[in-house]
């Protein structure tokens, strides 16, 4: 049977493939241009980035879900936990650990000022809050940071936080009549909040798919 | 060809790699690997399509910065799911033959 | 909402509510079990009471409800409806006599009460369908609400004999859905009106029509137990004594039947389906499944496996009456739906008495329970008589209504299949009844049980329905030519159907 | 386009967003107490939804206030407010069931994790039925799919875990394909916006449209569990807890049906009937083969999982009969909710079934009709959903496919819906049969909380009693 299925989606990969690549070759051009509507909204979007006003005003409702999609991975992964006891630190090498100390102020400063170059270039809060991550993962593998295990009730606030703030702005705003429609004046001031929310959230959330991961079971 | 279209032409063989990949492979692994060969097929197809006019349109990279987040929680999932699986059955793959490697 | 639409519904309600309340009665509630069982049946009674002076003073009863766009449910208390619906909530009124007396003790009584109320609004509602889709409904409702009734017991057996009957039904169920929705494709919606809507279609519709009729009559006849779709019958035997009375006197025989009649004579026409040459075969049908259900009902030596291929055969009766082309024959297939049914019921409960008081089952051990048991074996002798259409019994009527029909519709071979029936049900009865009386009586019975309560035979539960019944088969028989027999009241639904 | 009060809609994604993020903050054990009034909340606010668009048709809520092409628009039709209606309070039956199944001590773990969970998925649910754009559409799909995977694993056993992964690579992989056919779409149009597509869509498109369309709906069909890609579903579905199983069979599965559906209504009407018989066929397929397996497993739950399966093969015979004139569109979305209620009422009586006899085997339910009766008897109405006889929801569905079917004369469509009747028949009965024969002596029955009877039986009879009344549903479609 193996090799029946392995012939078979060879063959349908192949043919795919080409159809595909048929296709793209004598693709007509677009229909619609929405790079020309992007460019003059920018100025209602209370950013100046393009790809941010885009991600968080134009299209803010997918990344609203998005938010929520990255919540619910932990979840997940956190209702797989068994709550075991973590693993027993590493050996610490002195050298990785004074690297580690000094790196940390440089990597929260990156991590605000991505935050904050987020409105008129590229940035944002994804990349902080990854930026963030990271430096809690290097902080573990020296061995300076245990691996978490379930949460308690501020690390979960903290979890949560960044998603609560966007949910409450559009909350309110849906109140006010449409759903995450900034008005204007306050656009600009309305996605920092997000964002900063966002930022420490996401910060939080993606270290811990990686913490939660090692506490157990290593 | 722009080389938006030649982005593109290559995503379309990344998708079609990962996918098959992702279907035949039995380790894990290398499926969640596949997986995001699979999903890079896509941005970079979304992406490079749109600027096969060579004129640089920020939707569709908004688009691929949500994708890359789904994909990343989608990720991190599998493999904990994998992980939990291991620690369980000392397996590596799903399927039965799976337990020669 | 008039009383003209109340009152239908009225019918229907009086005992599904008391259905669902007892459903939802602990086991141990049994004196209010039976006070809302008899106080529905009498409720129904009195609903029914003032149906039959209605309609036949001329009034209009009916209720439509939509439930998809053009698609209906209608009730229409006609008096073809009222012909079924007085026959079913008269014997259900006896059944349950009959079952609170036979049950006495057993366990999930509130399970068997529930679901035999649920078997009698089925069958109510049936009866007053004014449209096909209505009736499938009901007809459904009755497999469903009949099937924990045949499996009471819990045994294999009656597992196995239950699972036989859903196969059998279901099948049928679907062949009849699929004619329905063919034939609600074709015209709409199907309403029952006198003398048929079907005829409207023209010419270029009679393949699909035959058809149709085939699909719609198949399906029918499974509950009509026409001869190769009657293979359920003598298997749902396994259930009680009372069920096999509601099933086969009442409720399920007689849907079958009634929907025949329905179909021929509201849906297509008597006359178009005369002209589609449908009626024959139909014909042919039924005296076949006459003959050879009494054939086989001869070499039964379970009492009630022979009564039930007797209940094969008698219910054809109907189907032929219906197929008569003819006012006569349509009277008589009419009054012997009526008249088979309170003689079959008088059967079952007699038999029902020897079960539970004698614990015989097969007819070789009835020797000499005529002296042991007078009264039930008297009742049982005079319905056998009636089955076999001696003189003065209801079953002599509907037999000679159908003879003479045959005869005004020139087809004389039937008047020889009414002959050769009543020879094959005299070749059957007449050997039990020679047993019952002139045989002596075995040195000891199965195991007898002598009640605490109530004469010798048995308790007046159990005594009390079969002589009713058995004396409504005399009096129906005498006194048919009054204005207010069922003999009366086929005559005025066929001056109906045929006046068109 | 806002009006005084604002739109129900957006609140119906908001609200079950809130909670089960205030479910996982509030910590173990308080989830359920959150969860129930909210939606009970939600089914007032779907039903207010409803009955508004009963008189206005559509309700179109562009969000941000951008509109179509580059912002995304929620659109609440009545395919949507249908859909809706049935999530809401097939969720708020079963969180009153899963609060009562959790609430023993040794299912602590789920109790925990249960809430936020099923918080994410009905909010995944209900942002897909408004969401007018394809990449949002996308976006929602996977929210619904982790919540799912994670709700499948929220049991913890080895099997759990195994079907959990299973489930999750094919989700993945289906996604990837979706995620593949936007993006092709939205290189060939420039937007991803339904609104903007319809039209531009002719019925000659490039090979690029064919392509997307084929991908996104295999994709959609993978995620249903159609027939060659059933494979997941069974060990998912028969191994999740009660309330998880019905969740996923009554409404998850659901989801991507009705984007299949609003694809073949939408966009891509024009393609529709190239592919309507293939679709027709795998249900078909679906059906018998469901069917079959449904009649030799010998567990309850993976019964009613493979039931699951034949059932969506009815959902799929709709498209090639959309073309014809009867209400073939009704039928499917009104087998969609027939089957909802009663897959949610059968897999909560198989969970007070499998309490009541501690074992999830058919033979151990001999004699179980004398103890839990009220179970049986919602068993035995939603089976008489399933089986589409009257008086049920599924009889109608059942009644206006063969309508449908017979109207454009496609005859084999009526065989196979008539056969698929009665081999549900043959399954549902094998559970009955057993239940009203004697219990055998040493059979020992352990008590089932009262609420999880009731709550299996509230739903069977709405199966039912919709039956009485699908006029209001047919005319809510259009």
């Amino acid at each position: 049977m193996n090799g029946l299925l392995r012939s078979a989606v060879v063959i349908v990969g192949l043919s795919l493939a080409a159809a595909m690549v048929i296709a793209l070759l004598q693709l007509p051009s677009a229909a619609v241009h929405l790079p020309a509507l992007v460019a003059e909204n920018l100025a209602q979007s209370g950013v100046e980035h393009p790809v941010t006003a885009v991600l968080l005003n134009f299209r803010g409702w997918d990344t609203l879900l998005e938010v929520a999609v990255l919540l619910l991975a932990l979840l997940t992964l956190l209702t797989l936990g068994g709550g075991k006891a973590p693993a027993p630190a590493a050996a610490v090498d002195p050298l990785l650990q004074g690297l580690a100390r000094r790196m940390l102020p440089l990597i929260v400063l990156t991590a605000g000022y991505l935050l904050w170059a987020g409105a008129h270039r590229p940035g944002g809060a994804f990349q902080a809050g990854a930026v963030l991550a990271a430096g809690a993962v290097f902080l573990q593998l020296a061995g300076l940071l245990p691996a978490w295990t379930a949460p308690r009730r501020w690390l979960r606030l903290g979890l949560v936080l960044g998603f609560l703030v966007f949910l409450a702005v559009a909350a309110a705003l849906l109140g006010q009549g449409a759903l995450l429609r900034y008005p204007p004046a306050l656009a600009g001031g309305l996605i920092l909040l997000i964002e900063a929310g966002l930022t420490l959230s996401l910060g939080l959330i993606l270290a811990g798919l990686f913490l939660f991961l090692t506490g157990r079971d290593a | 060809m722009s080389t938006g279209l030649l982005y593109a032409l290559a995503g379309v063989l990344l998708f079609v790699l990962g996918a098959a990949g992702a279907v035949l492979l039995a380790h894990l692994m290398r499926k969640v690997l596949a997986f995001n060969v699979m999903g890079s097929g896509a941005f970079l197809v979304l992406v490079g399509l749109a600027q096969r006019e060579d004129v640089i349109d920020p939707v569709p990279q908004a688009m691929v910065l949500t994708g890359i987040v789904v994909a990343v929680a989608a990720t991190a999932l599998a493999l904990g799911l994998a992980r939990a699986f291991h620690a369980r059955t000392g397996r590596t793959g799903l399927t039965e033959e799976a337990r020669r490697d | 909402m008039t009383v003209n639409e109340v009152l239908p519904l009225a019918v229907i309600a009086s005992s599904l509510l008391p259905g669902l309340i007892i459903f939802a009665l602990p086991e141990r509630r049994i004196g209010l079990r039976s006070a809302l069982n008899l106080l529905g049946a009498v409720s129904k009674l009195v609903f029914v009471g003032l149906l039959l002076a209605g309609v036949a003073a001329g009034e209009e009863y009916g209720f439509r409800h939509t439930v998809l766009p053009g698609v209906e449910l209608v009730f229409k208390a006609d008096a073809l409806a009222l012909l079924f619906v007085t026959l079913s909530t008269v014997l259900w009124l006896f059944t349950t006599v009959y079952a609170i007396g036979y049950l006495e003790g057993s366990p999930h009584r509130s399970r068997f009460f529930g679901f035999f109320s649920l078997c009698v609004t089925a069958t109510v509602g049936l009866a007053m369908a004014g449209n096909l889709f209505t009736f499938f409904v009901f007809y459904e409702l009755l497999t469903l609400s009949t099937f924990p009734l045949v499996v009471h017991r819990g045994t294999p057996q009656a597992m196995r004999g239950g699972m036989v009957y859903l196969a059998y039904t279901l099948a049928g169920g679907a062949l009849l859905l699929t004619g329905i929705v063919w034939l609600h494709g074709l015209m709409g919606q199907v309403d029952f009106v006198h003398g048929g809507s079907v005829a409207a279609l023209g010419p270029q519709a009679t393949a699909q029509l035959k058809v149709v009729f085939l699909l719609l009559i198949a399906g029918v006849g499974v509950k009509a137990a026409i001869v190769p779709l009657h293979g359920w019958l003598p298997q749902a035997m396994v259930a009680p004594a009372p069920v096999s009375a509601l099933l086969h006197a009442v409720a399920v025989v007689k849907a079958g039947a009634f929907g025949i009649v329905r179909i021929v004579y509201e849906v297509y026409g008597v006359e178009y389906a005369q002209s589609l040459g449908l009626l024959l075969p139909l014909a042919i049908a039924a005296a076949i499944t006459i003959v050879w259900g009494s054939v086989r009902a001869l070499f039964q030596d379970d009492l009630k496996k022979r009564l039930a291929y007797s209940t094969v055969s008698q219910v054809s009766y109907i189907a032929l009456g219906v197929a008569l082309f003819g006012p006569v024959g349509t009277i008589g297939g009419l009054a012997h739906l009526v008249h088979q049914g309170i003689m079959k019921i008088t059967l079952f409960f007699a038999a029902g008495n020897y079960a539970e008081t004698l614990g015989v089952h097969k007819v070789s051990e009835l020797d000499g329970a005529g002296r042991r048991m007078p009264l039930t074996s008297a009742a049982f002798s005079i319905a056998a008589f009636g089955m076999i259409g001696v003189a003065p019994t209801a079953g002599y009527v509907s037999k000679w209504y159908l003879g003479e029909g045959a005869l005004a519709a020139g087809m004389d071979w039937v008047v020889a299949v009414l002959w050769t029936s009543s020879l094959l049900n005299a070749a059957y009865f007449l050997p039990i009844l020679y047993r019952l009386w002139f045989r002596p009586r075995p040195a000891a019975w199965p195991h007898e049980h002598i009640p605490a309560r109530g004469w010798r035979e048995t308790g007046w539960l159990l005594l009390a329905p079969p002589l009713i019944t058995a004396a409504a088969v005399l009096i129906t028989g005498l006194f048919a030519e009054t204005s207010w027999s069922p003999l009366a009241w086929a005559k005025l639904i066929a001056a109906r159907e045929y006046l068109q | 386009m806002t009006e005084a009060w604002p739109d129900p809609a957006a609140w119906l994604i908001l609200l079950p967003l809130a909670w089960a993020t205030l479910a996982f903050l509030a910590g173990p054990g308080r989830g359920g107490r959150l969860a129930i009034p909210a939606l009970a909340a939600q089914c007032a606010l779907a039903l207010w939804l409803a009955v508004s668009l009963a008189e206005s048709g559509a309700r179109l809520h562009p969000v941000g206030g951008w509109g179509a092409p580059l912002g995304i628009d929620l659109l609440a039709d009545g395919l949507s407010a249908v859909m809706l209606l049935l999530t809401q309070a097939v969720a708020l039956a079963l969180a009153v069931y899963a609060q009562a199944y959790f609430a023993d001590a040794h299912h602590r773990h789920e109790a925990t994790w249960f809430w936020p969970l099923t918080g994410f998925l009905i909010a995944a649910m209900n942002a897909l039925f408004l969401s007018a754009d394809l990449f949002n559409l996308y976006v929602t799909l996977e929210l619904l799919g982790l919540a799912a995977v994670g709700l499948v694993a929220v049991g913890g056993g080895t099997a759990q875990i195994a079907a959990a992964l299973r489930y999750l690579l094919v989700s993945l992989i289906a996604s990837g394909a979706y995620l593949m056919g936007v993006a092709l779409i939205y290189g060939t149009y420039g937007t991803a916006a339904i609104a903007s597509l319809a039209p531009l869509i002719d019925p000659t498109p490039p090979l690029a449209t064919w392509l997307a369309a084929g991908l996104m709906v295999v994709g959609l069909m993978a995620k249903t569990a159609l027939f060659p890609f059933h494979f997941w579903l069974p060990p998912a579905h028969g191994g999740a807890p009660a309330p998880v199983s019905a969740l996923l069979s009554a409404l998850v599965v659901k989801a991507s049906f009705y984007l299949v559906l609003r694809l073949a209504l939408g966009p891509f009407a024009p393609l529709a009937e190239m592919a309507a018989w293939l679709a027709g066929g795998l249900g078909a397929a679906a059906i018998l083969w469901g069917s079959w397996q449904a009649l030799r497993t010998r567990h309850i739950k993976r019964l009613v999982a493979w039931s699951t399966v034949a059932q969506l093969g009815y959902l799929f015979l709709i498209f090639p009969l959309l073309a014809a004139d009867g209400l073939a569109m009704q039928a499917g979305v009104m087998q969609a909710v027939a089957h909802g209620l009663a897959k949610a009422a059968l897999f909560a009586a198989a969970g007070v079934l499998m309490r009541a006899t501690g074992r999830d085997t058919l033979d151990g339910l001999a004699g179980v009709a004398g103890r839990v009766p009220l179970t049986l008897f919602a068993f035995g109405l939603a089976g008489v959903t399933i089986m589409g006889l009257p008086p049920s929801a599924g009889f109608l569905a059942k009644w206006l496919l063969i309508d449908a079917a017979l109207a454009s004369g496609q005859w084999g469509w009526v065989v196979v819906i008539i056969a698929g009747g009665l081999l549900a028949a043959g399954y549902i009965f094998r559970v009955l049969r057993r239940a009203f024969l004697v219990a055998p002596e040493d059979s020992r029955f352990h008590p089932v909380p009262r609420r999880l009877e009731w709550t299996a039986f509230a739903l069977a009879v709405a199966s039912v009693l919709l039956g009485l009344r699908g006029a209001e549903l047919v005319a809510l479609l259009g």
